[in-house]
């Protein structure tokens, strides 16, 4: 396990460099000059010039890469083009929501998925078992925004119970009230999320409820509720845990469209901007960050399934599948 | 061709090598090849090692000759499937060499490859996984004989015509799909695939172990019978020694990676010397005996 | 302070001196300062609120003096003289001083400065602070707009060290917070010169979608909306009486700007043909219901050149089809249509392609990115005829500028905006620029296809807040919260 | 010489090592008797399930649709003459919008558009995925791990993200839309042929087919990919689905079809203003939006119990 | 339990022969309409449905006594594992079953009834009145549980165990089933074991939960001959030990042969024969019943020849 987690840890490692180079020149290859946006429609060609040498995206490739290097290995993520103020602070002031939002929806979402994927499964050929499934598939279809529009329309501009969007400015220094403002876009996060997971839960329940240990256990006279919770959720977990990882990391980064729709300050809406203005420090600060977020995503995801699955331990790559 | 030599013609001590044998310095030679000269295929103190694993082979000699038929038994994880995929040429031996027609088996040497593998055969143990379920039996028995440049047809080549009936199927399974067909039946079909280019020697692994009793016996019945008509070689992988018996005039017994006794199967299995061998004989279930007590 | 102009908005009765006012806005600044790339939003929010200028403009269009007391001009023109109030001191606590105003308008003529305004003060020659409460400016050439551009230079601390998130400026509030991508928190300064705001407290709510923003506006979590860009929405607020719905004047104009160098639009029947086969009050009407105004030129109500010009080229189908054919395009032409892909622009491309198959013009619309659109049409231009908003007022002396992007050259037209900047009296330059706004409508230099409302929807407890916004600023200091 | 017949005997007695069988050579042991063990609804389901049915007859009627829109829409699309915001009724079926154009028309221009993106991302994700998969199914030991955990990261990546960059770089379209939505889905396809390749490769019958002189890239054709198709089909119809709803989702934030293109994703944006005054246009593109994937999914589920009919609903 | 705890190292199944002789003696009852009163199981008319109507077991019927074993054969596919299951009430979803199935629910208590029991009911009767090892190791048992945690699991529900005496419980019960190096299988995973060391605590397990009666489901096939001799002489030996009933499932008729004294033969779901070993090997009447045995001689002549 030692050797195996080193061995992640340097992969964790090279793969963080690798998407950097990778991130640097993608976002180099753009077409579009950053400074076009710096400045009204009333400006010169002088004061282009000015505020290209000011970003320095006058200098030659290989000199912005090092220097961009050099600042991330002093955890200095540049500043912006456009707002010439520090990246990397706004990007942790952003991350305040951002992942408190993930994370909740994530957690209300496997609260969610998993016991009724397990009814789904469990009780597939009665009606209601049906009807999970048919609802689920339902869910799946149903895109982001038009859940959250539904709710706004009925939540906040209806029954008036909670804020359509926007995020208290102090943040989590009144937690009630920030949690409050995230109740909707968790829920519409959530629902998505949980229609996709309820569909894997079923899955792995449908594969653990036809397996010979579970036979076993109750041969011997486990109860089936025993079976299940002593062997069941764990051989469950396996396959879920390696799905769970990749949608939490998409959550995470794709939260774009559900943070545009409630207006939350988030990492998704920040990025947004940036990419529409050109401002190459902040994109890049932002998918370097969520690409590290990632990586560390997988690399517990990885950790947490070789915990489960004894048979997976020292084995470099390969999920459950 | 067609003339197996018996194997009780041989004096059962005489023909035995023992464990240390194989242990001797230096390449060892074909260990008493019976008088049927030089062998097809044979491995000279190959040992292999799977990547990153520790060895599971270790000088393994061996020789399958015309006419004498090789049974390789040995218990689970003995590494009787690494010996026969050396022999196949699907993997390269760590340490020693594979011999074809006593020349060094060279598997990027194409015109070599070609009489090799038309020469040498296989069947493999799970008749499910062994036919490939989206073809007609039809395109699986001649795709040997597609790709050795032998014939362009799927199904109308009278090679496969014959190949399905030597097996005792009928005309028309070639134009049906291996699902419809029952173990003992696919195991069939999967022997006339091995013999339908008519190789020499045919590498077998448990190529009977997955079938009920009634059906083992009639596919034993039809290798021996294509031993005597085709004047078949087989070399076979099985831990059921009455199959050995019954099928393989040479028999070598495997353990943790090395052979530990080859020679005669009457000598090996009527006399054995090492204790793995006997435990295995004695191991084998048997049924009270016909006559009442 | 400076008195309060909003007249349209009834003050009522009793109000809460220590109210917040919830503002919604869809302008975030990108930093807290002017000449650094601040951009829409920090003139919104800070301008008039936190900083002031020597002068000011008023929601209206008036120049005002503000911070300096009083001020005389040279016989010849070329030197001001600003006498500065007394007892300004900026939110640090320090006093102002001519240094400080010195100080600030050469931020804004600096060479890294990154204002809009830069070039109107190419003229400056020199800054002089002759004493603490007096600076004098010597410029180069006359010109009448000096002080009206003044009004854009805020007056900070010259000793003040981080402008970019922090302020310090003389204003009625200072700085309380700045969350990005979130808020901007002002509070009522105690130490202000003038009459002190009339709220305790004003939150700028940023939100990147109309929506959204009405949503905020409809659930109580602002009280204004400073400018509603979703006059769909508007409805809902209208019949509400809870809401009320201001209409106001702004000063940007949508124009179909034609590229006046190259062919078809060369030719002046072509561009007086193509605006008379647009039906703009349709187009307005269709975008923005029944507000907005069309001007049929270059000029908004605020300016005082302004004069209702909708008459000179008129919606009438037969007379576009007659300017064409006297143009040689009886059967019409093609063209492709370059069009910034952030609404309205993609709407009214629609909306012209649809009129123009009428009179047997084919469009092709060309969506780009706001850069492409700097790159291509701007700086190199590259183009036939493109959709373009221009948000700022007073902007008609472009068309005196024959190398601008619609490559607009009436030798006449030059001459007369080079005049009137140096005109002696207002009246005069008055004069010469509506001699020039007609000019440019008669030759269609573009299509002026509308006039964007300025809508303010607040809450009907709300009174005092500006309804113009004239180039965005936000005055919040004079409303009243019941 | 009579042999059990194949009814008889579908189940192997396995007397050696377990041999874990796998997905494709599972496939049609179990077809002799039509069902799956463990799972009641497996059984249940005949060779033509009602799922396939159900979800041919909505992906069906929006590709009537678009095929229809191509010959004939109600009015033109750019249209204006219809009057702002008319409701439902005559002669305007489901209204109009705010600039006067036809609803239904526009719904229908926006079947073409769903499916064209759909078609389009599929096409490139496939193209690219299944080569790229192959080549890592085929890759031995560091190479292989190498390419499935980069595979592994790319996936995190949400396909919205890569297209926001696209579109950054490419100004919104719906081929860049379209383009953006393939690559993302290149990950996806890829792993899922990697595994299945690698499933494939472990059986007997690849063994028997070299041994039997089959060159490598004769055993892909004759093998590999005929075995891993229905697997295939069933995802990429999945990944269709999932293609379709980010098109929506890259128009509904302003990135994808630009304007004149009546995308569903850009009608709900348009209409979210409206949402009490005119509730059609919310409402009615949002529906067909749910029937297209439904129905997509269905398809793919009604496509594993036909092709596939051993493997258990996984996803 | 007495008995249970007293018993030492168990007698290792090498003398199979004798043992057999003298159980053929104190025969339980055979396979029959009339079951003497300590039947362990009953069976009666068993049949089985698929949820589409199709038999896959059909009007099966036999009993077993207490001690006395009872072999079940048949190739494969002819309802064998099927039957095994219903008696526990543990088919798979989807298929029903009708007819008869009695278990002996304590000493002497009035048996009861598994077709149509509750699921509460059967929770009851399993592991006591009856448990079963599968045919294949590997999936049998949990992947991700130690073995230690998987042989407690019956130990402390049957016997109620705790602490430091359910770990003595579960080292010894690996020993039981002559486990070599019972601390590292104890601490290791399923898959880290061999396929016959997985059997064995299979076994382990059953046998801690001490049934009446044993079923075995092909517990050998998967294994080697080597290991497969070894254990079924253990299974021979503790089975004999503990005076259970055992019921054998295997396609291989020297096999159960091995293990038990009466067979019922099994052909596409239904009885074609049953009688003791001796009489099913010695005089098959049934040619499909024939047919096996003389397979199974044909086979074994070839070795003969040569081992003798
Ligand atoms: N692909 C592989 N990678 C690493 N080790 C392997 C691999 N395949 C087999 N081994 C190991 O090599 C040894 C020999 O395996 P092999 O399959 O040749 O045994 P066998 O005698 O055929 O066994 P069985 O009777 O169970 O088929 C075993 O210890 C096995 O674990
Ligand atoms: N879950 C299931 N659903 C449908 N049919 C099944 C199921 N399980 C088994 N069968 C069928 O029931 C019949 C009897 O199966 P069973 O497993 O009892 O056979 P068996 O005698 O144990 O065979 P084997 O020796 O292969 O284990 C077979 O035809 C099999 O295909
Ligand atoms: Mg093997
Ligand atoms: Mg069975």
């Amino acid at each position: 396990m030692i050797s195996y987690l080193l061995r992640r840890l340097a992969f964790l490692a090279g793969s963080l460099f690798l998407a950097g180079v990778v991130i640097f020149l993608l976002l180099r290859t753009l077409p579009g000059d950053p400074a076009n946006s710096l400045l009204a429609v009333g400006a010169s060609p002088e004061q282009i010039a000015a505020a290209r040498h000011e970003i320095g995206s006058d200098r030659p490739l290989p000199e912005q890469f090092v220097t961009w290097l050099h600042q991330l290995a002093t955890f200095d993520l540049g500043n912006s083009f456009i707002s010439t103020l520090p990246v990397g602070p706004e990007i942790t002031s952003r991350l305040d929501v951002t992942v408190p939002l993930t994370l909740l929806s994530f957690v209300l979402a496997v609260l969610i998925a998993v016991p009724v994927g397990f009814v789904a499964a469990h009780r597939s050929a009665t009606w209601y078992g049906t009807l999970i499934s048919g609802i689920s598939q339902l869910g799946i279809a149903v895109p982001v925004f038009w859940i959250g529009m539904i709710l706004i329309t009925v939540f906040a501009l209806q029954l008036g119970v909670l804020p359509a969007g926007g995020f208290p400015q102090d943040g989590w220094a009144e937690p009630g009230e920030a949690l409050t403002s995230l109740a909707l876009p968790v829920i519409t996060v959530a629902l998505v999320m949980s229609a996709s997971l309820i569909r894997y839960v079923r899955s792995a329940a449908l594969d653990v409820l036809g397996s010979d240990y579970l036979r076993t256990a109750r041969a011997l006279g486990s109860s089936f509720g025993r079976a299940m919770w002593r062997h069941g959720l764990r051989n469950g977990a396996v396959p879920v845990v390696s799905v769970l990882a990749i949608e939490l990391a998409t959550t995470l980064l794709g939260a774009v469209v559900v943070e545009t729709v409630f207006a939350l300050p988030g990492l998704g809406s920040m990025l947004a901007q940036a990419v529409a203005q050109h401002d190459y420090p902040t994109v890049q600060g932002v998918l370097f960050v969520s690409t590290f977020a990632v990586l560390v995503i997988g690399f517990l995801g990885d950790i947490a399934q070789r915990l489960i699955d004894p048979r997976l331990r020292g084995r470099l790559s390969g999920g459950a599948r | 061709m067609t003339n197996p030599i018996r194997p009780d013609s041989v004096p059962p001590n005489a023909a035995r090598s023992g464990l240390t044998q194989s242990d001797s310095a230096g390449v060892p030679a074909a260990v008493d090849s019976p008088a049927g000269g030089v062998p097809v295929l044979s491995a000279r103190d190959a040992g292999f090692a799977y990547r990153g694993s520790p060895p599971v082979l270790h000088g393994i000699s061996l020789d399958i000759t015309a006419g004498h038929s090789v049974g390789l038994v040995g218990e689970s994880g003995a590494g009787k499937t690494t010996v026969l995929r050396l022999l196949l040429g699907l993997t390269r031996p760590t340490s020693g060499r594979i011999l074809f027609d006593g020349t060094d088996l060279r598997l990027r040497d194409r015109e070599q490859m070609r009489r090799f593998r038309r020469a040498v055969q296989s069947v493999f143990q799970d008749p499910y996984s062994s036919l490939d379920p989206r073809q007609r039996v039809g395109g699986i028995v001649s795709e040997p004989l597609r790709s050795l440049g032998l014939t362009r047809s799927r199904q109308d080549d009278p090679r496969v015509a014959a190949a399905l009936e030597a097996v005792g199927l009928p005309a028309d399974a070639a134009a049906r799909y291996p699902h419809e067909f029952s173990g003992g039946q696919r195991q069939r079909i999967a022997i006339a695939r091995a013999t339908v280019c008519e190789p020499r020697i045919l590498l077998a692994d448990e190529p009977v172990s997955a079938l009920d009793v009634t059906t083992r016996v009639r596919i034993v019945d039809l290798l021996i019978e294509l031993k005597e008509t085709r004047g078949l070689t087989i070399a076979m992988v099985s831990h059921d020694l009455s199959v050995v018996a019954a099928l393989c005039e040479r028999t070598a017994v495997l353990e943790r990676g090395r052979i530990v006794e080859q020679g005669d199967t009457p000598a090996v299995l009527g006399t054995p010397t090492h204790p793995y061998t006997r435990r295995l004989i004695t191991s084998v279930p048997r049924l009270p005996s016909a006559k009442e007590v | 302070g400076s008195g309060n102009d909003n007249k349209s908005t009834t003050p009522s009765g009793s109000y809460d001196k220590n109210a917040t006012i919830g503002i919604g806005s869809l302008y975030e600044p990108q930093n807290l300062d002017n000449t650094g790339g601040g951009g829409q939003g920090v003139t919104e929010a800070l301008n008039g609120n936190v900083y002031e200028g020597l002068f000011r403009l008023t929601d209206s269009g008036k120049v005002e003096k503000q911070l300096a007391e009083d001020y005389t001009v040279s016989p010849d023109g070329l030197t001001y003289t600003f006498k500065l109030r007394d007892g300004v001191t900026f939110h640090s606590g320090k006093k102002l001083t001519s240094a400080d105003v010195k100080y600030s308008i050469e931020k804004v003529t600096a060479e890294n400065s990154q204002s809009a305004r830069k070039s109107s003060f190419d003229m400056i020659k020199s800054i002089a602070t002759p004493d603490p409460a007096t600076v004098a400016v010597t410029l180069s050439s006359k010109s009448i707009s000096f002080v009206y551009n003044l009004s854009y230079v805020w007056v900070v601390n010259s000793e003040a060290k981080d402008l970019k998130t922090t302020e310090d400026g003389t204003g009625p509030y200072k700085l309380d917070k700045w969350t990005r991508g979130s808020a901007l928190s002002l509070d009522r300064f105690p130490g202000y010169w003038g009459t002190p705001a009339t709220n305790a407290k004003v939150v700028f709510h940023y939100y990147k979608d109309a929506t959204a923003l009405n949503n905020a506006l409809l659930t109580n979590a602002v009280d204004v909306v400073t400018s509603e860009q979703s006059p769909d929405a508007l409805d809902q607020f209208a019949s509400n009486p809870a809401y009320k719905v201001n209409d106001g004047k702004s000063t940007t104009k949508l124009l179909l700007a034609f590229n006046d160098k190259v062919k078809p639009f060369d030719n002046v029947k072509v561009r007086k043909a193509v605006s008379s086969a647009i039906d703009n009050k349709k187009l307005l009407q269709s975008v923005w219901g029944d507000h907005g105004t069309l001007i049929g030129s270059m000029v908004p109500p605020t300016d005082p050149w302004y004069e209702d010009l909708t008459k000179i080229n008129p919606y009438d189908v037969t007379l576009a089809k007659k300017q064409l054919a006297e143009a040689g395009y009886a059967k019409g032409f093609d063209f492709t249509l370059d069009t910034p892909n952030y609404d309205p622009h993609p709407t009214a491309a629609t909306f012209i392609k649809s009129e123009l198959a009428k009179v047997g013009i084919n469009v092709k619309i060309n969506i780009i990115t706001p850069d492409e659109w700097y790159t291509k049409v701007y700086k190199n231009h590259d183009f036939g005829a493109t959709l373009q908003e221009h948000v700022n007022d007073r902007d008609i002396v472009w068309y005196g500028d024959p190398d601008f992007y619609w490559g607009y050259d009436n030798k006449q037209v030059t001459e007369w905006v080079k005049q009137a900047e140096q005109s002696d009296t207002t009246d005069e330059q008055t004069a010469l620029l509506k001699k020039v706004n007609n000019q440019i409508a008669e030759d269609a230099a573009s299509d002026w296809l509308y006039l964007y409302p300025q809508i303010v929807v607040a809450s009907t407890k709300l009174s005092g807040y500006p309804l113009n916004g004239l180039n965005s600023q936000f005055y919040a200091y004079a409303i009243k919260k019941s | 010489m009579s042999e059990p017949t194949a009814m008889e005997s579908t189940k192997p007695t396995r007397l050696t090592k377990p041999t874990k069988l796998s997905g494709p050579a599972k496939t049609d042991r179990d077809t002799g008797t039509g069902k799956e063990p463990g799972t009641a609804a497996g059984a249940s389901r005949g060779r033509r399930s009602p799922a396939l049915v159900a979800g041919c007859v909505l992906v069906g009627l929006i590709v009537a649709i678009a095929l229809v829109s191509l010959f004939w829409v109600p009015y033109a699309p750019d249209d204006t003459s219809g009057g702002r915001l008319v409701p439902p009724g005559l002669p305007h079926l489901l209204g109009t919008d705010k600039l006067g154009r036809d609803l239904l028309t526009q719904l229908m221009t926006g079947a073409r558009i769903a499916l064209e993106a759909g078609l389009g991302a599929i096409a490139i994700g496939a193209a690219l995925g299944v080569c790229a998969g192959l080549a890592a199914g085929f890759a031995t030991r560091w190479l292989d791990d190498t390419l499935s955990t980069l595979l592994d990261v790319l996936i995190a990546f949400p396909t919205l993200l890569l297209a926001m960059l696209m579109v950054a770089a490419r100004s919104a379209s719906l081929g860049t839309a379209v383009l953006a939505i393939g690559f993302a889905m290149t990950a996806v396809i890829a792993r899922l042929t990697r595994i299945l390749v690698k499933r494939v490769l472990a059986l007997d019958y690849i063994t028997a087919a070299r041994t039997s002189g089959t060159s490598w890239p004769r055993v892909i054709t004759g093998h590999v990919l005929p075995n891993i198709w229905p697997t295939l089909v069933v995802n990429l119809a999945q990944q269709f689905g999932l293609a379709v709803m980010a098109e929506a989702s890259l128009s509904f934030l302003g990135l994808g079809a630009p304007p004149p293109n009546a995308s569903w994703g850009r009608m709900l944006h348009e209409a979210q203003a409206t949402v009490f005054t005119a509730p059609t246009g919310v409402v009615a593109p949002g529906v067909l939006l749910v029937m297209l994937v439904v129905g997509v999914n269905l398809i793919a589920d009604g496509l594993r119990d036909t092709l596939d009919p051993t493997r258990r609903r996984t996803r | 339990m007495n008995e249970f705890e007293k018993s030492g190292p168990a007698v290792p199944g090498a003398k199979t022969a004798d043992a057999k002789t003298s159980r053929t003696v104190a025969a339980g009852p055979a396979p029959g309409p009339a079951a003497p009163a300590a039947t362990v199981l009953d069976v009666r008319g068993l049949t089985i449905r698929t949820d589409q109507g199709r038999a896959l077991v059909s009007d099966l019927s036999f009993s077993i006594g207490a001690g006395s074993r009872l072999g079940l054969v048949g190739e494969s596919g002819s309802g064998k594992s099927l039957t095994a299951l219903a008696v526990l009430g543990l088919l798979p979803p989807g298929m029903t079953a009708s007819g008869s199935v009695v278990l002996a629910a304590g000493a002497d208590g009035p048996g009861a009834e598994v077709v149509g029991a509750s699921e509460q009911r059967l929770t009851g009767l399993r592991g006591r009145a009856a448990t079963i090892v599968f045919q294949e190791p590997l999936t049998a048992l949990d992947p991700l549980m130690r073995i230690g945690g998987q042989v407690a699991g019956p130990l402390r529900r049957w016997r109620g165990l705790r602490g430091a005496a359910l770990r003595r419980a579960v080292r010894e019960a690996l020993e039981q089933v002559r486990l070599p190096e019972p601390d590292r299988i104890i601490r290791a995973y399923p898959h880290e074991i061999s396929g016959g060391q997985r059997q064995r605590v299979a076994l382990a397990m059953a046998l801690a939960c001490e049934p009446a009666l044993l079923i075995a489901d092909e517990p050998t096939t998967a294994l080697d001959v080597t290991v497969q001799s070894e254990v079924l002489a253990l299974l021979d030996g503790l089975v004999a030990e503990r005076h259970m009933a055992l019921l054998f499932v295997s396609h291989d008729l020297a096999v159960v042969s091995a293990v038990t004294d009466h067979v019922v033969v099994l052909k596409d779901g239904s009885a074609v024969e049953s009688g003791t070993v001796d009489e099913i090997v010695r005089r098959p009447r049934h040619p499909y019943t024939r047919d096996l045995v003389d397979s199974a001689r044909h086979l074994e002549s070839a070795l003969e020849r040569i081992v003798r």
